[in-house]
């Protein structure tokens, strides 16, 4: 496999931070043009991304020009754009790089889509954590006003288009789109029952776009080069140049970019340099934290794309690759990422509430040697209620980890349960 | 489905009734001369079980704490309607360990008159608070004597260990309710059950 | 309109409607709810109102906030919906302290009941119950539990929709999530304690009405606040004939699901005790009501220079039995008595009489400023008499439930029922005929005051509803409005 | 036969006292005799605290009727309330008059009669005389103004009606045999003869069970029946008045004991003693007829408690028809049994 450089092109340039290198680069002149009016109408734009076939890259992978789309024209309220860089799951750190290494990509993207949907503000929302990227993007957002792209009547095109950064107080659950938009409004950040979706009723009731930070760094790419070039890159059913996080036990973690519809396998073997310590690959959890468990077998076999990965059963989230080996004890790694579960619900809904501390207190009986087997089943039963019974999908991403952990390493945890492991023998082979 | 007994027919013997007469005196004047079976009362006295069903009481637990919280129950299912609790705030000066107990009667009272001795008090009780005692001998010198008050049940009760006692010991864990304990991580605060 | 099924059963609402309401209001089906209120608006955060939406048993839909589509297919008691409400009736239950043994919400607690319906017999739960804040004082009114709180945010919404402030919310997240006092301290607003009615568990209590009694014991009786002229409707509680709550009880057209809180600790005014006035007493003596009542008509005479003052706490009913008295005897001058209070722009009226409405309707005046110089004043029910009045009077007679200082100068006195005691009706600000039901029973030598001025003109109404049709046919229309002309 | 006023007068109070305490006695401690004999039966110990063997309960326990209060109950028929007790009483201790206790005993070389009026109508004396009782009992029941008193008064007045029919019957076979009312010379027959309980079978068994009746003891004792009736006629009732009820209740039992005695068991006879042998022991042999007599008295008492643990309540229709249909049809036929088996 190759590595690619779409977004991460200009990631090495010195100073590729500041809007002089930018616009050498070539920067912001995807803007204008659309300011101008030269790349056609909002619903050319809108149907050019849905002819590129980019998907979302937060981790629902929804079609980003489908969702524009889904804009209600002739409406006088104001629209708005959010982009969401609250990059919150377990074994992502893609869009940090963006913030860090090229804010002028994310905020050139913000106007162009402003345009596009015809909003008049953008938000930037990202966690308090990134102190680096906050200052970098916010100077950015200062340079970019400085040279007169953003505010009222841009460039003479008669258009409002602001950007504005928000951030919030470094809580997984605003990375949801509706808490975030709760979080901008400033009240308590529950997430909101759909229907509305947000693009009909969203940031102060108005109708607003959310899109991912690499996602909408993608669109001046885009805009510029074509839908037709950016459908050729990687699988044609989920086509485009991703950035992969890889994490755990490989020689080599980190970003890498790459075109979708690569062999896993090969990613970790070629460009991460393996595993690390040369010990054996144990399972591979694909796509953040909230995707099911990938067992080696599985691995040497899965092509990272959506189709690709789907038929495995699990997703490709926002592609955090969390790569683990043989010497993990499982049930501590999804005790690990219950707690960080636990500890991230909202609270809002009484299954997630309840739920997952629950969960979170069995799982430490467990490891703690007192667990019993029927736990097992009643693991499986609480992560059956809180599955798709809540507002957000929070639960569900909580649920699907454990109970494909469980159901692939069960074996670990009935190691764990003092005396079982005769009963279970016997129940595996009756 | 109701079953269907046939009456046994009489024969002219036995409708006659007298050989029936006879046989039955025959068993009363037997009956005489068995051994006597009575309890000499205040003399011998009764071996009382642990189930047996006397004057119910009131009491308290290993550490003098009363157990009832006044929930009432008692006086709900009490079938001749002998109890009434008057509720009230747990007294000042309760245990910090008990403090998840806000509620205590402040007059219980059972009108033993009314009593029927059929135990649903403290059948229903979920405290474990009230318990029919082996007590039996009841008597006073006037009615009101016999309408026990807190005090009175609270000395018939008397001390119960209670092998649960699950108000003990919640509010010196309030901050280790399992989950929250991120950064003691496998420090073995949770002690599961 | 829309059409759909809910349970097999077709149905047309209009649009907008939630299946919640259109299964409750069309059809009588009762799905759980503990975060819905009909008058705070919708959440969905407890989901255990979900439903089974045209066959989708994975993804179920909270029926408190789903409106209903056309054609939509509605199951409110499939296996997947009920398997639902049982897993979310586990996971309100497992930190739940289930402390119903000294919860003042025993009895009257959803929590309880849908557990009943839906909760498991034993539990799966052995770890340790989760730790909260317990007996956290929220004001001098409220109390907090946070070990009950099932945090469905009733009264955190009930503030900011109702009242439009944020005097408490919630703090911490997940599983740790509690409600709190905001930073400015306990709670002020004066329709504070109507939290506690709309939480669905005993997490919120009134201090007041904490653990004096269960409220299995008590007797309820649907009636009508008498603080003010607003009169919200109640349900009064009372255990042995003594009052011990008021709760608000649900009227769209006059308090919604709410009252004030000095509306709501206003019973303590009707629980008289031993200061009640028990049968007549003549010039301090006491005497039978038939003497009274012999004594007060000699009095009064031919009603020449004798004025009736009325309470405007009195029904209608025995305003109407007043004022047939007075014409009978050849008294003309009716008045109303006036008592008021601080009013708002929420529920509180500045008259803290309930029924002035209806003395005016019926005749009655205020007092004049200037009033002309009387012979005698029967002063009828609980009403400040103004000092004026009494100058240069030969005799007062007094009919009230307690003796005021006034009594001693009184020549009568007779025997007179709370507001509480009475059946009858009252007219409201608005003009609303509102049906007064007796919550308490005054016990002997307290008869119900029309029946003084009945045995007066001699008449033979049985009971009181044969002047509650007069009342009605008096005041108008049959919907219970008044008509009456604004004077 | 002396015409001695003053001899007949002194011999007559003797009898009168003698016999009248006799009863007495008898009505006191058999209370407590049915209570031990009813505890014996039931596997119990009895009145065993005053007393050696609580013999003194008959006096503590008319210690407790003398002073309890006479409480008089203010919606009762005073006159009638008052007077229903002794109505109950006196007739049981007439009845005495014509019982013979003995043979005749040699007073001051003079044969007096062990009887304190020996009529030539005897039994119809004490017919007429047992019927009274009921007077007293249905008054009670009147005069209570109890829904309870009243049903036990209105049984109570079925009741004996019902069996002094088949109590006079029953006993006709006798006087056909005996040809005579006099009960000393039922008696004398009897000590030379057979007793009667052999030759009128029948008769003494419908004798036996009408006394049960007459006499409101189980399986007849209706007019009281504690679970139906609380107490019957006497609910109302306490202290002496009680006890007046108490005293009548046993003194007709002996009575009627005394009256088996007397006209089935040959009254004082003692088997294989006649007349002549009596008389040649003299005054001894008035001693041995008295208590021979007053032997079968107590057994016959005894069999009265006896049956009372025996044999359970009737039903009142039960009790009708027992009298109406089995009772009279029984006594009837003895009539006629006897009458022709002395055809002479």
């Amino acid at each position: 496999m190759k590595l690619s450089s779409v977004i991460s092109a200009r990631f090495d340039t010195p100073d590729s931070q500041s809007i002089e290198t930018y616009r050498k680069d070539g920067g912001y002149e995807t803007y204008l043009q659309v300011l101008k009016g030269e790349k056609g109408s909002p619903d050319d734009i809108v149907a050019a991304i849905k002819a590129s076939g980019l998907r979302g890259r937060g981790g629902a992978g929804f079609s980003t020009g489908m969702k524009w789309s889904f804009v209600p024209k002739n409406v006088d309220k104001p629209k708005y754009l959010c982009v969401n860089g609250d990059e919150s799951e377990p074994g992502t750190f893609k869009d940090r790089q963006i913030l860090e290494f090229d804010p002028h990509a994310l905020i050139e993207g913000v106007g162009i889509t402003c345009w596009t949907i015809g909003a008049e503000r953008g938000y930037i929302y990202l966690r308090c954590e990134f102190k680096k990227g906050i200052a970098t993007v916010q100077k950015a957002i200062d340079e970019a006003y400085a040279a007169g792209l953003f505010g009222e009547d841009v460039q003479g095109s008669g258009r409002t288009i602001h950007v504005s950064l928000t951030v919030g107080a470094g809580a997984y659950i605003c990375g949801e789109e509706t808490s975030l938009l709760n979080s901008i409004e400033g009240v308590r950040p529950y997430p909101r029952n759909k229907p509305p979706f947000p693009a009909v009723e969203g940031l102060f009731g108005c109708p607003t776009i959310i899109n991912n930070v690499e996602t909408i760094t993608n669109i001046p790419h885009i805009v510029k080069r074509g839908a037709e070039w950016y459908a050729g890159l990687g699988c044609k059913d989920d086509p485009g140049s991703r950035l992969w996080c890889v994490s755990g036990h490989v020689k080599r973690p980190g970003v890498y970019e790459a075109e979708t519809g690569f062999r896993l396998q090969e990613l970790i073997d070629e460009h991460c340099g393996g595993m690390r310590g040369g010990k054996k690959l144990k399972c591979v959890i694909p796509g953040g934290s909230s995707s099911k468990v990938l067992l080696p077998d599985e691995v040497a076999q899965v092509t990272m794309d959506t189709p690709g990965i789907r038929k495995f059963g699990s997703s490709l989230g926002s592609a955090g690759i969390i790569v683990l080996d043989e010497d993990t004890c499982m049930v501590d790694a999804v005790l690990n990422l219950m707690k960080f579960y636990a500890h991230e619900s909202c609270g809002q809904c009484t299954p997630c509430r309840e739920g997952t501390p629950w969960v979170v207190q069995v799982l430490q009986r467990i490891r703690d040697g007192k667990g019993r087997l029927v736990d097992l089943e009643l693991l499986d039963d609480i992560a059956k209620n809180m599955e798709g019974r809540t507002v957000c999908a929070l639960a569900d991403g909580a649920c699907w980890p454990l109970t494909s952990i469980l159901k692939k390493f069960r074996h670990e945890f009935v190691a764990k349960i003092p005396g079982a492991e005769k009963g279970a023998r016997e129940v595996a082979t009756a | 489905m109701a079953k269907v007994v046939d009456r046994h027919k009489l024969t002219w013997y036995e409708e006659l009734y007298l050989p029936a007469i006879a046989s039955g005196l025959k068993r009363t004047f037997r009956q005489m001369f068995q051994p006597d079976i009575t309890l000499q009362y205040p003399e011998e006295r009764p071996q009382i079980y642990d189930d047996y069903r006397g004057a119910p009481g009131l009491v308290r637990d290993q550490d003098g704490r009363e157990k009832c919280v006044s929930c009432q129950l008692c006086e709900y299912i009490c079938p001749p309607k002998a109890i009434v609790i008057v509720p009230g705030e747990a007294p000042e000066g309760a245990t910090y360990d008990y403090s998840h107990i806000e509620k205590a009667p402040r007059e219980f009272f059972i009108d033993m008159l009314r009593c029927i001795y059929c135990g649903y008090c403290e059948e229903i009780c979920p405290e474990q608070a009230i318990f029919m005692t082996g007590e039996y001998e009841l008597n006073a010198g006037s009615r009101q004597e016999l309408v026990h008050d807190k005090k009175r049940l609270y000395e018939i009760g008397g001390l119960r260990p209670d092998p649960i006692q699950k108000w003990k010991g919640k509010d010196d864990r309030l901050d280790a309710g399992g989950f929250t304990d991120l950064r003691k991580r496998g420090a073995g605060a949770e002690e599961g059950e | 309109m829309i059409t759909l099924t809910i349970d097999g059963r077709q149905v047309e609402v209009a649009p907008g409607t939630t299946i919640l309401e259109a299964a409750r209001d069309q059809l009588g089906i009762e799905i759980p709810h503990y975060c819905y209120h009909r008058d705070i608006g919708i959440d969905g955060n407890c989901r255990i109102c979900l439903v089974e939406v045209n066959g989708n048993s994975a993804k179920l839909a909270i029926s408190c906030k789903q409106p209903c589509g056309d054609k939509m297919d509605v199951q409110t008691a499939s296996p997947a919906v009920v398997a639902a409400r049982k897993g979310v009736m586990e996971f309100l239950l497992i930190n739940h302290p289930l402390d119903c043994t000294i919860c003042d919400q025993a009895g009257e607690c959803p929590l309880q009941e849908y557990s009943y319906e839906y909760g498991s017999g034993d539990s799966r739960f052995v770890e340790r119950k989760r730790n909260k804040p317990k007996h956290v004082e929220f004001s001098d009114k409220v109390m907090f539990d946070g070990e009950r709180c099932i945090l469905c945010t009733r009264c955190t919404r009930f503030f900011e929709t109702v009242r439009e402030c944020r005097p408490i919310g919630v703090e911490n997240m997940g599983g740790k999530s509690t409600i709190t006092l905001g930073p400015n301290g306990p709670i002020a607003d004066p329709y504070q304690m109507n939290i506690v009615d709309i939480c669905p568990v005993g997490a919120l209590t009134s201090r007041d009405f904490r653990f004096k009694q269960r409220v299995w014991f008590m007797d309820f009786a649907d009636t009508v606040c008498a603080g003010c002229a607003r009169g919200c409707n109640i349900t009064a509680g009372a255990y042995q004939g003594k009052l011990l709550r008021f709760v608000p009880r649900r009227n769209p057209e006059v308090n919604k699901s709410w009252m004030c809180d000095d509306g709501r600790l206003s019973y303590k005014d009707h629980n008289l005790g031993d200061a009640r006035l028990r049968g007549a007493k003549i010039a301090g003596e006491p005497a039978s009501i038939d003497d009274a009542l012999a004594k007060l008509a000699e009095l009064v005479g031919d009603g020449q220079g004798v004025a009736v003052l009325a309470s405007t706490k009195d029904t209608c009913e025995e305003l109407l039995a007043l004022k047939t008295w007075a014409a009978s005897a050849g008294v003309t001058t009716l008045w109303h008595g006036a008592a008021t209070w601080s009013g708002d722009d929420f529920l509180r009226c500045e008259d803290a009489t309930p029924n002035t409405a209806g003395a005016k309707a019926l005749g009655y005046e205020p007092v004049p400023a200037q009033a002309p110089a009387l012979r005698g004043l029967v002063v009828a029910g609980d009403v400040d008499v103004p000092p004026a009045l009494l100058a240069g009077l030969d005799f007062l007679v007094l009919q009230r439930a307690t003796e005021t200082e006034l009594s001693a100068g009184a020549v009568v006195l007779l025997p007179g029922r709370t507001p509480l005691e009475k059946k009858g009706t009252w007219v409201n600000v608005d003009g609303l005929a509102q049906d007064v039901r007796p919550a308490v029973e005054p016990g002997p030598g307290v008869p119900e005051d029309w029946t003084l001025w009945r045995d007066l003109l001699g008449e033979s109404w049985p009971s009181v509803k044969s002047l509650t049709l007069r009342v009605r046919a008096e005041l108008g229309g049959a919907d219970g409005r008044l008509v009456a002309s604004e004077s | 036969m002396s015409d001695n006023l003053l001899f007949i007068i002194g011999t007559n109070l003797a009898k009168i006292i003698l016999f009248t305490h006799l009863v007495l006695i008898f009505a006191a401690y058999m209370p407590w005799v049915e209570r031990k004999v009813s505890a014996w039966m039931q596997d119990r110990v009895g009145p065993n605290r005053v007393g050696y063997a609580g013999l003194l309960q008959p006096i503590a326990d008319a210690l407790k009727f003398i002073f309890k209060e006479d409480a008089i109950p203010g919606h009762v028929e005073k006159v009638l309330f008052v007077l229903a007790p002794a109505m109950t009483v006196i007739p049981a201790l007439l009845i005495l008059a014509v019982i013979p206790f003995a043979p005749p005993v040699k007073v001051l070389g003079e044969s007096v009669q062990m009887v304190i009026a020996d009529l030539d109508t005897g039994i119809l004396f004490v017919f007429a005389i047992s019927s009274l009782s009921v007077y007293g009992i249905t008054f009670a029941g009147w005069a209570s103004n109890n829904k309870y008193s009243l049903l036990g008064g209105v049984r109570s007045s079925a009741q004996m009606i019902s069996y002094e029919v088949c109590l006079g019957l029953s006993v006709v076979g006798i006087f056909m045999a005996a040809q005579t009312l006099r009960l000393t010379d039922i008696v004398t027959l009897q000590v030379d003869g057979v007793w009667n309980i052999f030759t009128q079978p029948i008769g003494a068994l419908v004798f036996i069970v009408a006394a049960f009746a007459e006499t409101n003891r189980l399986p007849f004792d209706l007019p009281e029946a504690e679970t139906e009736l609380v107490a019957g006629y006497h609910t109302e009732y306490g202290s002496m008045k009680f006890a007046m009820f108490f005293a009548g209740e046993y003194a007709a039992m002996f009575v009627f004991s005394a009256l088996v005695a007397v006209l089935f068991l040959g009254g004082w006879d003692v088997p294989f003693m006649s007349n002549a042998t009596f008389a040649a022991l003299g005054n001894w042999g008035v001693v041995i007829g008295m208590l021979s007599f007053l032997t079968k008295v107590c057994a016959f008492l005894f069999f009265y408690v006896w049956v009372r643990w025996t044999i359970p309540r009737f039903r009142f229709d039960q009790l009708m028809h027992l009298g109406w249909k089995v009772l009279l049809p029984l006594a009837l036929v003895n009539v006629v049994i006897t009458g022709l088996w002395n055809l002479p």
